[in-house]
């Protein structure tokens, strides 16, 4: 018995890194819910916005917290262009084509990745990231706090947009019922480059807050990918609250899992939860039964 | 509410040829709507009428003659340019957004800039044609009964402030009883000035409500008028029944 | 009806020109390409490693391409399968001594066996709900074979040094090991020849194309894709074994890793999903171009699998050997039509 | 699949033809990684190779005849190592050798042993290759073990100063690749013989950068050493995590090429102040020329170099040693001039090679320990001996 | 003549709906059975739980074996053949490996199948266009080979749906004469159908669906001029 404070110590542990996961996953998840498309250049784009953090804080001396501010508009360009360019083009394609081209588009973006920059990891050293907060009887580190903060912005702003515009509800329109959204005059194929974009901006968001806490290695994105599917299995394909919930969960579960089994299995803890997940209830923990979006 | 001459078409089909990839559906078709007219398109199943109804949308390119609307060609626009143009389309299975509420979807119907300008119009109008839906506006659409997402769908149309409402086998899937409601529905809808295009396979309730029919046969017409010369006429049966 | 367009009703059934037949053989090509590889090894006695490495890859490509080609069933695990291969030679090496021609047997029945088991659990999937299985399961054995000291060796690997030597022959020996790859591509072309002109191959592209309609040809299609499995699975791990020998110092990394997986796919998918050469054609391309890029282009040698993948998708849905064989089947059926 | 094969052909042909036409060099091969994700090590490799290349040359070749390399990309990758192998092995070079990661060393040891040709390892330190090694196989760096003996050697110098007692308990955290599993387990065997306790011992996968729930479980154990074997960029957020987590210990002990490397500093900032680290070579030890050749290397490659260039250094001028003295360049010949290696005074340190401890042909040099002071590497401890103070590791809180 | 095949109270329900309602017939062998009704009726529902496509309650028995447990493929293997309403080649193939697909079911060997297939093939006239891609084909020969698909399993009971839908009346009349030379053969016939020619001239007997329920059973002039029944058709709700 190890007592109560390792163990809240251990599951804020969890969920910081949790908030993160959730962060990755949410644009994968938004992406499958509009479009059908499963993104396997998701981690890729994480990849990307770590670089471009490193990037501006060496050249420019960026703050990577204020890059977000060029990152997620970055993504959200390029995410419009790949669409067009690539996605586009296969969409109504049946099959697994669109996975195909997305896991091919990973592969050039890491190699484009690891020409530029080489494989040394790379990284950036911010005074207050090493710092913490007590808070009764719990150190917080300073860093993952900001980067928890960052995150809740970020998807309460993504959950705002779906809800409380006009362009939200064409893009939940989109997603639920194709045909209907054609019929109320919604260009549809505008909402997937644009979902496509939002999707993109939101993983390399999720790169910049990464850029402080962890190491940008060129080839690391398929890891990335794999943590993306995991969070939104767990959470519902498609389900953007369900990939919060998905992500909280697979952080818990993995450190949970580090910290009073084996640490060398770690990954395998959210493996092993994303095949049962699979399995047993395909739609997702935080899914309902009945209805697909 | 019976033809008055001179009265203006808001959509006309001349001529069409209608069909998908190498099978011809529809032979040489012409149909108009005027203004303030509830038009019934009667047939029985697999006669054409919806083939019809998807080239009037824009779902399909007609392969000939021309569809137009308020006298001008449309034929072969994508939905949301003849949406644009103030042809609003209730569609077969309603197609509505089930996991939104009613507001919502009804908030949906005005998501072109014209119709959004008018938006509060809009929802004034189709509450006062449908005061459950008021209600139910917070509701989920996909929870709402048959007849209610029935409601729904034509209010959602409505809140385009089209110049005609193109309408896909609104009964189909309903209780007998239902049926009815939503044909009461329709009439209702008609009496504002509306003027409705109504594909239906029950002849018997567009009959009663409708001012004017078309009767399809094996996508062809084959027999058109003021509705109250339609009822009882031999032929319907035949169209229906191949007897 | 029970006529063509010209035929009058009952013309005698004599009148009718001979039947085109299908099942045109595939021995021709296959001994080409046994020709092709032997003739490798007189010309490039130089290059073996290179010419093994690419045949074991063929192999896997053609194997993976009886699930994800033939039944329409894409992994992204397949690394499992060589590296079960693999692993199996050298644990039973190491530890009983056991002949290698028995571990080859034990890996593929275990291959065969995981297979049944994964495919049992997972085909009531759908698409890419599958392909995250495939990825997990091949990522849960990695590590396993990672933290499994006792059996693996863990990340330090298992070590093969000894092998009893069928007919006296060094299975060290690069040459040897050429001409058992050599066996090996052509065991798995010869197989996927057999399986897929017959029932089982017809069942398979069956339920590739719409589940529904083959049932209604009386095909279960969980029990096709089972046997698609178990079936490439065990070649797969058979090429492992192979593969195991040819490194003699195993390492969970290289093995079990994803990029292995993604590799095996892709070779099969650029080649052409389906087709009998397609997969070596994908596998020849991309070995012999990323030794080129080795040499002279250093760097781009990844990038190219990625840049082919983007390329064949969207302008080649199938494939080099898919879309040549598509034309050859058109123009087969105009020369038929004309003649 | 004609338009590819065709310059293939001609490049394998020119390979070959290049060999048979020049006689005035000797030529060895050298397999290292120049691309993927071990290229930066391969830069190293490359500039002590072109220093010792300049020496030798300079100094009459391998008996008046010019060395030179012919290098093998391996692309980090272990099949290209082995198509590599054989067509060095097929050059009929005298000696080869190669190359940056034991997970590509390893099958590659084990392919010159069938090949009975010798086979010099320079780099990677797996105890796997020479223990139990083979006729074939000759290393001249240190191998793992010692990564993990020199910390030793100053955890019990430390004991020396502050009294018995002072280090007694340790807690291990390492990466599960073949190299760092290798060092942990050297731990575990070095704490059990000179009586220190390893109280847990952990390890983690591939960039799972998060280390906090380890960290975490060690804090409640109040370690008096924490020994890390990791990468580079593991090495980083340890210490950054590290100092996070708030866990004290007298010792942090880096166990693994990467604390040694000046990215740790830069990445760790403050937090790598105090961390002892293990190394190979630096610029202080006591070899003759350390200093120039340090400077040389800076020269070459425009910023700091890393031990592994000096272990390039070292296997070229022992290569020119070697075949300088060999008989013939036959296998066999060149492998028995190997094993009569004596070097005592090369700038790497003696290079000989012997059997010792379950090693084979291995070379027995002491690795080096340094710490971290006010964000620059110190050498503290070299052979055996304390060359500079040990400061002592403050508490997290009073930093 | 004995019964090819009976159902007893076949219910389905998709969530809430009851799509079909305590449905039961009886088809004996060589026997033209026509399952009409309007849009929605729930004649292709029915046709799925008794062929095993959907889930179903009720019983269903073949030649007196009850198979309302089984797997649609297995239905198949007993000798209940089917073609698709939205006819679904397989796309990729030829129009023979189409075909040869279910041949194998019965055939011993590839040659054997071929045979079987080309059989079929010319039973329906495409034994012409063996080799051409079936996504080439028009839509009158991809009735064709999905009922050539449907032959090729040697079935003993046919279920056709909508079979004749879109073809044009020589195509039709063509059609209509193929199905009877079947019946006349000795295959029980279960079809569902829109086109009212094709019905009245096949069909000794129908079955008149409506919301899901059997409204009328009889013959076809008795049964059209049932009132129920043109009610049903012509939308009733009347009161």
């Amino acid at each position: 018995m190890e007592g109560l404070a390792p163990f809240l110590q251990n599951l804020s542990g969890g969920l910081l890194i949790g908030g993160i996961y959730a962060l990755i996953g949410v644009g994968l998840s938004l992406i499958f819910g509009v479009m059908r498309v499963i993104n396997f250049a998701h981690g890729e784009f994480v990849m990307l916005g770590m670089y471009l953090a490193i990037v501006l804080f060496v050249q420019l001396g960026l703050d990577p917290y204020v890059s977000l501010l060029i990152a997620a508009p970055a993504g959200f360009l390029v995410g419009m262009v790949v669409q067009r360019l690539v996605i586009a083009r296969l969409v109504d394609i049946p099959g697994d084509s669109t996975l195909l081209v997305t896991l091919g588009l990973g592969l050039v973006i890491s190699n484009v990745l690891f020409l530029v920059f080489g494989a040394e990891p790379k990284s950036i050293y911010l005074p207050y990231a090493t710092r913490t907060v007590m808070l009764a009887g719990i150190r917080l580190p300073v860093a993952q706090l900001i980067a928890g903060g960052v995150t809740l912005v970020l998807i309460t702003g993504l959950w705002l947009l779906l809800t409380r515009t006009e362009l939200g509800r064409a893009v939940r329109a989109t997603a639920q019922n194709r045909l209907g959204a054609e019929l109320v005059g919604i260009d549809t194929p505008r909402i997937h480059a644009l979902v496509f974009g939002v999707g993109m901006a939101l993983a390399m968001a999720a790169g910049v807050i990464l850029a402080p806490l962890l190491f940008a290695i060129p080839t690391a994105g398929a890891s990335y990918t794999l943590k993306a599917f995991v969070v939104t299995v767990l959470g519902g394909l498609g389900s953007v609250p369900g990939a919060i919930g998905g992500g909280l969960l697979l952080g818990v579960v993995e450190f949970m899992g580090a910290s009073y089994l084996s640490s060398g299995y770690r990954d395998a803890y959210g493996l092993f939860a994303f095949l049962l997940v699979l399995l047993l209830r395909p739609e997702g923990l935080f899914g309902r039964t009945v209805k697909r979006v | 509410m019976s033809e008055a001459p001179g009265a203006q078409r808001v959509l006309e089909v001349i001529d069409a040829d209608l069909g998908y990839g190498d099978l011809q559906v529809v032979f040489g078709v012409s149909l108009h709507v005027h203004r303030g007219e509830l038009v019934g398109l009667v047939g029985g199943n697999g006669s054409g009428k919806s083939t019809i109804l998807r080239a009037i949308s824009g779902m399909i390119r007609p392969r000939g003659g021309s569809i137009l609307l308020e006298g001008e060609e449309v034929g072969g626009l994508e939905p949301h340019a003849l949406a644009l143009r103030g042809l609003a389309h209730v569609p077969m299975g309603r197609q509505l957004f089930p996991d939104m509420t009613v507001e919502e979807n009804l908030s949906l119907g005005a998501y072109l800039p014209p119709a959004r300008e008018r938006r509060a119009e809009g929802f004034a109008r189709v509450y006062e044609l449908f005061p459950d839906l008021h209600t139910k506006r917070r509701e989920a659409a996909g929870a709402l009964s048959g007849g209610q997402q029935q409601m729904v769908a034509i209010g959602r149309a409505l809140m385009l402030h089209p110049k005609v409402l193109i309408m896909d086998e609104p009964s189909l899937g309903l209780a007998p009883l239902l049926v009815r409601e939503v044909m009461q529905v329709i009439r209702r809808v008609a009496d504002t000035g509306m003027p409705i295009l109504l594909v239906e396979q029950n002849v018997t309730q567009v009959l009663k409500i409708a001012d004017r029919a078309y009767v399809l046969e094996n996508g062809r017409l084959v027999l058109d008028g003021p509705t109250e010369q339609l009822r009882g006429d031999p032929m319907i049966r035949r169209a229906y029944l191949g007897l | 009806m029970t006529q063509g367009p010209d035929a009058p009703r009952g013309a005698a059934p004599a009148a009718r020109p001979p039947r085109p037949s299908l099942l045109a053989s595939p021995w021709p090509r296959l001994a080409l390409v046994a020709a092709a590889f032997a003739a490798w090894y007189f010309v490039f006695p130089s290059a073996l490693s290179l010419g093994i490495t690419l045949m074991l890859l063929a192999g896997w490509a053609t194997a993976w391409d009886l699930l994800g080609g033939w039944t329409g069933q894409a992994s992204l695990g397949h690394a499992a399968f060589v590296g079960l291969g693999a692993y199996t030679v050298g644990v039973t090496a190491a530890n009983f001594d056991l002949a290698p021609w028995w571990a080859a047997l034990l890996a593929m029945a275990a291959a065969a066996l995981l297979a049944l088991l994964w495919g049992r659990l997972t085909f009531g999937l759908r698409g890419a709900y599958f392909v995250l299985s495939t990825i997990a399961i091949a990522e849960i054995l990695r590590l396993v074979a990672i933290n499994e000291r006792r059996l693996t060796g863990g990340a330090v690997g298992l070590f093969i040094f000894d092998l009893q030597e069928p007919f006296g022959l060094d299975l060290f020996s690069r040459h040897v090991e050429f001409w058992f790859s050599l066996g090996y591509l052509l065991l798995v072309l010869v197989v996927v020849a057999l399986v897929t002109r017959g029932r089982l191959g017809y069942q398979m592209r069956a339920v590739r194309e719409d589940e529904a309609s083959a049932q209604a040809a009386g095909i279960n299609p969980v029990a096709v894709k089972s046997w698609a499995f178990v079936l490439s699975a065990a070649l797969t791990a058979l090429g492992g074994c192979l593969y195991g020998v040819f490194l003699s110092a195993l390492q969970p990394q290289p093995l079990f890793e994803l990029h292995l997986s993604v590799r095996i796919a892709l070779v099969a998918i650029i080649g052409g999903r389906g087709t009998l050469f397609g997969p070596l054609v994908g596998a020849a391309l991309i070995t012999l171009a990323a030794e080129l890029f080795r040499t002279t282009f250093a760097q781009a040698n990844l990038l190219i699998y990625g840049l082919l993948i983007v390329l064949v998708v969207l302008f080649m849905p199938r494939g080099i050997m898919g879309e040549l064989e598509r034309r050859v089947v058109r123009r087969r059926y105009a020369k038929s039509a004309r003649g | 699949m004609r338009r590819l094969l065709v310059p293939f052909l001609v490049a394998l042909m020119a390979s070959g033809a290049a060999t048979a036409l020049a006689q005035e060099s000797v030529k060895v091969g050298v397999i290292t990684s120049l691309t993927g994700r071990f290229a930066e090590f391969g830069e190293q490799h490359q500039a002590g190779i072109q220093a010792a290349l300049e020496d030798v040359n300079a100094a009459g070749g391998v008996n008046g005849v010019p060395l030179e390399v012919v290098y093998e990309d391996d692309t980090s990758e272990v099949n290209a190592a082995l198509t590599a192998a054989e067509t060095l092995v097929n050059q009929n070079l005298p000696l080869v050798m190669g190359a940056y990661s034991s997970s590509i060393t390893n099958p590659l040891a084990q392919y010159f042993t069938r090949q009975q040709r010798p086979f010099l390892v320079f780099t990677s330190g797996d105890d796997a290759i020479t223990r139990p090694g083979s006729d074939w196989v000759f290393r001249l760096n240190q191998p793992s073990y010692a990564y993990a003996d020199v910390l030793f050697g100053v955890f019990d110098a430390l004991n020396e100063q502050h009294g018995d007692g002072y280090l007694r308990t340790i807690v291990t955290i390492h990466g599960n690749g073949a190299f760092e599993v290798s060092v942990a387990d050297a731990v575990d065997e070095i704490a059990a013989q000179r009586g220190y306790t390893v109280l847990q011992r952990q390890d983690y996968d591939q960039s799972g950068a998060d280390f906090r729930p380890i960290l975490n479980r060690f804090k409640s154990l109040n370690p008096d050493v924490v020994f890390m074997v990791s990468y580079a960029a593991d090495s980083v957020a340890l210490m950054r995590q590290i100092a996070e987590v708030g866990l004290d210990a007298k010792v942090f002990a880096g166990g693994a090429a990467g604390f040694a490397l000046p990215n740790f500093i830069e990445g760790s900032g403050p937090a790598a102040d105090y961390v002892y680290t293990a190394t190979m070579w630096t610029k202080d030890v006591p070899y003759p020329g350390a200093q120039e050749l340090d400077d040389r290397l800076q020269a070459i490659l425009g910023r700091t170099p890393s031990y592994h260039a000096a272990q390039a250094y070292a296997a070229i001028i022992t290569a020119a040693d070697v075949l300088s003295r060999a008989a013939s360049f036959s296998p066999a010949d060149v492998r028995e001039a190997l094993l009569a290696t004596d070097m005592p005074d090369t700038v790497y340190g003696p290079i000989s090679f012997s059997d010792y401890a379950g090693y084979r042909n291995q070379a027995s040099l002491p690795a080096v320990a340094e710490q971290v002071v006010n964000g620059e590497f110190v050498t503290v401890y070299v052979n055996g001996e304390v060359v500079n103070e040990m400061l002592d590791t403050p508490a997290w809180t009073e930093r | 003549m004995p019964r090819a095949l009976e159902a007893e109270g076949v219910t389905v329900r998709f969530g809430g709906l009851v799509a079909v309602n305590g449905v039961s017939l009886a088809l004996d062998e060589g026997a033209i059975l026509g399952l009409i009704g309007p849009n929605g009726a729930g004649k292709s529902t029915l046709f799925n739980a008794l062929t095993g496509y959907v889930k179903a309650r009720g019983q269903v028995s073949f030649y007196g074996r009850r198979v309302d447990r089984l797997q649609p493929y297995a239905r198949t293997r007993l000798g209940m053949g089917r073609t698709f309403q939205i006819e679904r080649p397989f796309e990729g193939l030829t129009v023979l490996e189409n075909v040869l697909i279910p041949a194998f079911l019965r055939a011993a060997g590839p040659a054997e199948a071929e045979r079987v297939a080309y059989a079929a093939l010319e039973q329906v006239g495409l034994a012409d266009r063996a080799l051409q891609p079936s996504s080439d084909l028009n839509l009158a020969r991809r009735r064709r080979l999905e009922l050539a698909k449907a032959l090729a399993v040697q079935p003993k009971v046919l279920f056709l749906d909508e079979l004749m839908a879109g073809l044009n009346p020589p195509a039709l009349k063509e059609m209509i004469g193929f199905v009877r030379s079947l019946a006349d053969s000795g295959l029980a016939i279960i079809m569902v159908e829109h086109i009212m020619e094709a019905v009245t001239e096949l069909c000794e007997e129908v079955i008149v669906l409506a919301f899901g329920e059997k409204i009328a059973h009889g013959t076809p002039q008795v049964v059209m001029n049932d009132e129920r029944v043109v009610e049903a058709y012509l939308g009733g709700a009347d009161e």
